[in-house]
């Protein structure tokens, strides 16, 4: 079959699916009428009970907590996935890791510790803010990303060795699941909130949220850390000097 | 004119599915399918949309705001995205060193 | 409108042309290294930017502004055109964009108008009242894609040092 | 105690992370026992499930968020007979591939583990939730840990190849899946599967409603692959290792036939019953061409996974034939069906394990006669072979007969014969290679099977023993569920349940308990006569297909010529559609869906 034959065909079935879509699209309350109890009684009563002042978190992390379980392995296992696809392609010969100024690797370390601080932060208020465990975690692993553009591989290897940052990926996905089976002996359902609501607006408000959330956050930043570091091992190459073991464990 | 956002998200959705189809390169395909996830953001944002009201964060005060659970499901969508995209890109890097391409169309090993 | 909103809003101009100027630079620069100065650049000063302007309270916004101006005029008149020029300008952009990164086939050169794509996609959650999606998008839009992308793509064409030659070929 | 429906998925995720953290530290003696045991604790807890489900349908609500006035806040897990026993069935198949696969890789295996386990999970989830929302959730989780698990062996280019078509087509499929979602929600602001389906219940099927189904109905019929949806399966299927291949054949794409049945009766019923009609029309018709189609395919093959590949895709669509028919008895066939196929589709793939770590190959020319030296095995293979056609009383006979009662019932009386033709062919195709392997009949060249790239490497150094015993297990069980006391009433009996709407939104929401009687006493039925002779026709096909496949030649060269002149080119054109590039994938995905959508856009609509 040709590509013309492939793309013409698709172009009337395309057309046929843009106007099926439309059809059904056109028989939703138009856009900013949203008059459904779910969300709207959400807004009502989450603040109240869970003492988040941001109710998407709410429904991150406690009323909708079991599809965010979803989500973290969804990650974990993509990460898992991608070692498992790149085991073998590693870079074999190839020229050295660039050694760049001092300056630019202080500036670097700087800005790094920035980005750190900002991710922590991000998670911190996440329920009561906008961010929270997953924009966080991607921070944080942003800043160790920062480490390796401005100073090189080998800070950033030695910063993100590979057996703790995998165990940390493990425990942080393991432990929203365990935090789960908690919910179970103290309260009752599967990821049920097992501890006070505290005060609303504060870091101690929202019972186990924050819990899962640092859980999250954890998850999701050694996800991404591994997730980058599969992906330069592909590429990125050694000094003469320095070799870290890329081979698959 | 109420009705342009999902007439976006249809958009954003069909826009990417046809790069997927005509696509001659893996990492291309990749993003193409973004693209098309996106569509499914825009939706499901345009839906939990109330006009005048604001994001579903009280604090200090109570006020209108738009639904928080299509904001939620967006959140994992877009985690979803991201892990496709990883999966995708490893496996064109494995089809790049096995054949030297990484044009769907050149890769079949095999068919029938 | 307050000196507070405008200076939010002065964060998120900032913020995106940090990001236009990461992409440019992107592009312009052959070398994955110098790529990936420039997309961090992009993943810290973007983020810190546009994430400052989501974190602010959205009623005070540009949007939230806007809606209070039309809700003074009354509810009584709202009829089925209730959005806000902003909104239809910025669904205008996110559909073009789409269609500009499906079209470049160059992938290298798609990852700059993915960019901007994602960028445009923020500022469409920022008026959808999403500062939570708005943030992820930013996140993942400037860290993690670039990162991959960037090095699928080098991987894909070999070392810049010999890149034209296979170019070429 | 509802608690325990969260066990199916949350244990397995546990000790996905657990294996994944102990893994390293873990003695090489005993590395490979704490994932078997952790699947093996994931069946135990879904069958108390589906025991208990049987008196009642179990609801748990996640962080303890019941519903208020009728409106459900947070996810909710529903267990009833057909979903806890769809996780049985997922349950068991991984845990007898992690027995199976004891030693069998020799390469990151701890990856592997981790992998499966994260599968499990997956597609108990997927069988157990009550919410829309989270069954994209645990369908994308799936899809996420199977792409990996399809592409393990990367050093060739089949393998990369399978994964990709597989990967990039579900992805689509997913995100059909979730603008289906999107619009239920924007129509009727609820995720809970029971809300949805009272809140559409009365009212006539609207643009929304339509194009909603559509789109979830496309989504799951890529994920069980029903022609034209169905190319990325003989790929992935071909390439992945042979104990994912098993868990893949019997479990995941039956899991995608079982969420069209639950979105179909919890949620669409309502407003689609009047016009019932037209959706039975459209999916007998996609389930009968992908029966036919797939079983020619597979007999045109003569790499054996890939052979399989096809005969799993012809039962999908003999299953989806009795879903089609939206009718109790139909119902309950198709899920006897989709277990013994299941179980012995399986055991079929752990086979090919078996030759493959013996011969290094899977390919049914290569292999002529070498069998000879596992006759142990070759009964298994034949055993299984007669399992698939579902011969009176074995295997999936109860299936097929319940099936085809359910059919005679709605006055198709041409269903089941054109039934009893697929299963034939493809059931034909597993004998002709069996005999061929393993009793060396008929030539070693044959020019009408697709030719494959050679590239089977050898992929383990595992026990044998262990091997032939897992399959020799497996295929017991499938021919054994036809014997299984009481299976037949219920079977019925659950279908019944699950087809009841009324009943699950008021369990769901109004927490209203049914209690629903013992089992009835154990009666043996016999079969009706028709399916008796259904089934020994099958039979008869499988015979004459398997000895046409070997002895072509024995035919009189006029009646030859003259078949080849009418069916060469069907043939051709069936090869060239499997092309084996995912752009023109995608494009039959969106032919497909356009054009069910079309005709369901004529028919549904209105009063």
């Amino acid at each position: 079959m040709t590509r013309q034959i492939r793309l013409g065909v698709f172009t009337v079935a395309g057309c046929g699916l843009a106007a099926f879509l439309l059809w059904g699209l056109a028989g939703l309350p138009g856009f900013g009428h949203y008059h459904w109890p779910y969300g709207n009684v959400l807004n009502q009563v989450a603040p109240n009970e869970r003492h988040t002042s941001n109710v998407v978190g709410a429904v991150v992390f406690d009323y909708r907590g079991f599809d965010t379980l979803g989500e973290e392995f969804i990650l974990f296992s993509a990460v898992v996935g991608v070692s498992l696809l790149l085991r073998k392609d590693r870079e074999e010969a190839a020229p050295a890791d660039r050694v760049r100024s001092d300056p630019i690797m202080a500036t670097g370390a700087v800005a790094a510790a920035l980005l750190f601080v900002l991710g922590l932060w991000v998670v911190a208020f996440g329920y009561v803010t906008p961010g929270g465990g997953f924009q966080g975690g991607v921070v944080l692993a942003g800043a160790f990303l920062l480490v390796y553009l401005t100073g090189g591989y080998r800070e950033y290897h030695a910063l993100t060795p590979h057996s703790p940052v995998e165990m940390a990926e493990a425990i942080g996905a393991g432990a929203f699941a365990i935090l789960g089976f908690a919910g179970i002996a103290y309260a009752g359902s599967y990821l049920g909130n097992f501890l006070g609501i505290g005060d609303a607006g504060s870091l101690y408000s929202g019972g186990s949220i924050p819990l899962l959330n640092w859980a999250t956050a954890v998850e999701v930043c050694a996800a991404m850390i591994l997730l980058f570091s599969e992906f330069l091992k592909t590429y990125v190459i050694p000094t003469d000097d320095w070799r870290p073991e890329l081979g698959p464990r | 004119m109420s009705y342009l956002p999902y007439a976006l998200a249809a958009w954003l959705f069909v826009v990417g599915l046809y790069g997927v189809v005509s696509s001659r390169n893996l990492i291309h395909l990749a993003v193409c399918l973004t693209v098309m996830q996106s569509g499914t953001y825009v939706l499901l944002l345009a839906i939990g949309y109330k006009n005048g009201g604001a994001a579903p964060i009280f604090r200090p005060t109570r006020h209108k705001a738009v639904d928080p659970v299509v904001q939620a499901l967006t959140l994992t969508d877009i985690v979803v995205s991201v892990t496709v995209v990883a999966l995708i890109l490893a496996l064109a890097l494995g089809a790049h060193k096995e054949s030297g391409s990484v044009n769907p169309d050149e890769i079949a090993d095999f068919s029938g | 409108m307050k000196a507070s909103d405008i200076l939010v809003d002065v964060f998120l101009a900032s913020g995106v042309i940090a990001q236009l100027i990461a992409c440019i630079g992107v592009v312009a620069f052959d070398d994955v290294f110098d790529r990936l100065h420039f997309s961090g650049a992009g993943a810290t000063l973007g983020p810190l930017l546009i994430g400052a302007r989501a974190c602010t309270r959205n009623r005070h916004g540009a949007c939230g502004a806007a809606h209070r101006f039309r809700s003074g005029r009354g509810d009584g008149r709202r009829t089925v055109g209730e959005m806000i020029p902003l909104q239809v300008v910025i669904i205008v952009l996110v559909g073009a964009a789409a269609l500009a990164v499906v079209r470049q086939a160059d992938p290298l050169r798609q990852t700059l108008v993915n960019g901007f794509y994602g960028l445009s996609l923020v500022v469409l959650f920022v008026v959808f009242q999403a500062p939570d999606v708005a943030l992820s998008m930013i996140v993942v839009g400037s860290i993690a894609y670039p990162l991959i992308l960037l090095v699928a793509i080098a991987r894909v064409r070999g070392r810049a040092e010999d890149t034209t030659d296979t170019d070429k070929q | 105690m509802s608690t325990i429906l969260a066990f199916p998925v949350a244990l397995p995720l546990v000790g996905a992370a657990f294996v994944a953290l102990t893994d390293d530290w873990t003695p090489k003696a005993v590395k490979e026992f704490p994932a078997m045991l952790i699947a093996a604790a994931t069946v135990a807890f879904s069958t108390v499930i589906l025991v208990r489900s049987e008196r009642t349908t179990l609801v748990h609500w996640f962080g303890g968020w019941h519903p208020r006035h009728g409106l459900a806040l947070g996810v909710g897990f529903v267990a009833e007979p057909l979903g806890a026993g769809m996780a049985v069935l997922a349950g068991a198949l991984v845990t007898a591939s992690l027995v199976y696969s004891w030693r069998y890789m020799e390469e990151a295996p701890r990856l592997y583990r981790v992998l499966m386990l994260v599968f499990l999970a997956g597609m108990s989830g997927f069988a157990l939730s009550g919410d829309i929302f989270n069954m994209f959730v645990w369908f994308e989780l799936m899809g996420v840990a199977a792409y990996a698990l399809a592409g393990y062996s990367i050093e060739r280019l089949g393998p990369i190849q399978g994964a990709l078509n597989f990967a990039i087509t579900n992805t689509v499929a997913a995100l059909f899946l979730l603008f289906g979602t999107a619009l239920l929600y924007g129509h009727t602001g609820a995720l809970n599967l029971a809300q949805i389906g009272r809140s559409l219940a009365g009212h006539h099927a609207g643009g929304v409603v339509i194009v909603a189904f559509t789109l979830l109905v496309a989504g799951l019929l890529v994920k069980s692959a029903v022609v034209p949806f169905h190319f990325w399966l003989a790929d992935a299927y071909a390439v992945s290792p042979v104990p994912v291949c098993a868990v893949f054949a019997g479990a995941m794409s039956e899991v995608g036939l079982f969420g069209i049945a639950r979105w179909y009766w919890t949620v669409f019923s309502g407003p689609l019953d009047p016009h019932a009609h037209a959706v039975r029309d459209v999916l007998l018709a996609m389930g009968l061409v992908t029966a036919l189609v797939s079983a020619v395919m597979a007999f045109l093959q003569r790499h054996l996974k890939r052979l399989l590949a096809y005969t799993v895709i012809s039962h999908v669509g003999i299953a989806l034939c009795g879903i089609a028919l939206l009718d109790s008895k139909a119902l309950a066939g198709a899920a006897n069906l989709v277990i013994s196929n299941g179980f012995a589709t399986a055991g079929l793939f752990f086979a090919c394990g078996v030759l493959l770590r013996e011969f290094r190959t899977v390919d049914e020319l290569l292999l002529h006669g070498r069998g000879r030296a596992l006759p142990f095995l070759g009964v298994v293979v034949a055993l299984a072979a007669v399992a698939l056609v579902g011969v009176p009383y074995i295997g999936s006979f109860l299936g097929h007969s319940t099936l085809d009662e359910g059919a005679t019932e709605h006055g198709l009386r041409w269903l089941p014969p054109l039934l009893m033709l697929a299963t034939g062919i493809s059931a034909g195709a597993v004998l002709r290679a069996a005999a061929r392997i393993f009793l060396g009949w008929g030539p070693r060249e044959d020019s009408l099977l697709t030719p494959e790239p050679p590239d089977e490497v050898p992929e383990t150094q595992a026990s044998r023993p262990v091997m032939v015993a897992v399959t020799a297990v497996v295929v017991l069980i499938g021919i054994g569920l036809g014997f299984a006391p009481g299976l037949e009433d219920r079977s019925e009996h659950a279908s019944d349940r699950f087809r009841d709407r009324q009943a699950y939104v008021e369990r769901t929401l109004d927490g209203k308990v049914r209690r629903y009687g013992p089992p009835a006493p154990v009666v043996l039925h016999r079969a009706k006569p028709s399916s008796i002779a259904y089934g020994i026709g099958a039979l008869l096909i499988a015979i004459a297909t398997a000895a046409l496949g070997l002895y072509r030649r024995r035919v009189p060269a006029t009646a030859r010529r003259a078949g080849a002149r009418l069916l060469d080119p069907a043939v051709a054109g069936l090869k060239t559609v499997h092309s084996g590039v995912v752009g023109d994938y995608v494009m039959w995905i969106t032919v497909g869906t356009a054009l069910v959508g079309g005709v369901w856009a004529l028919t549904l609509h209105g009063p």
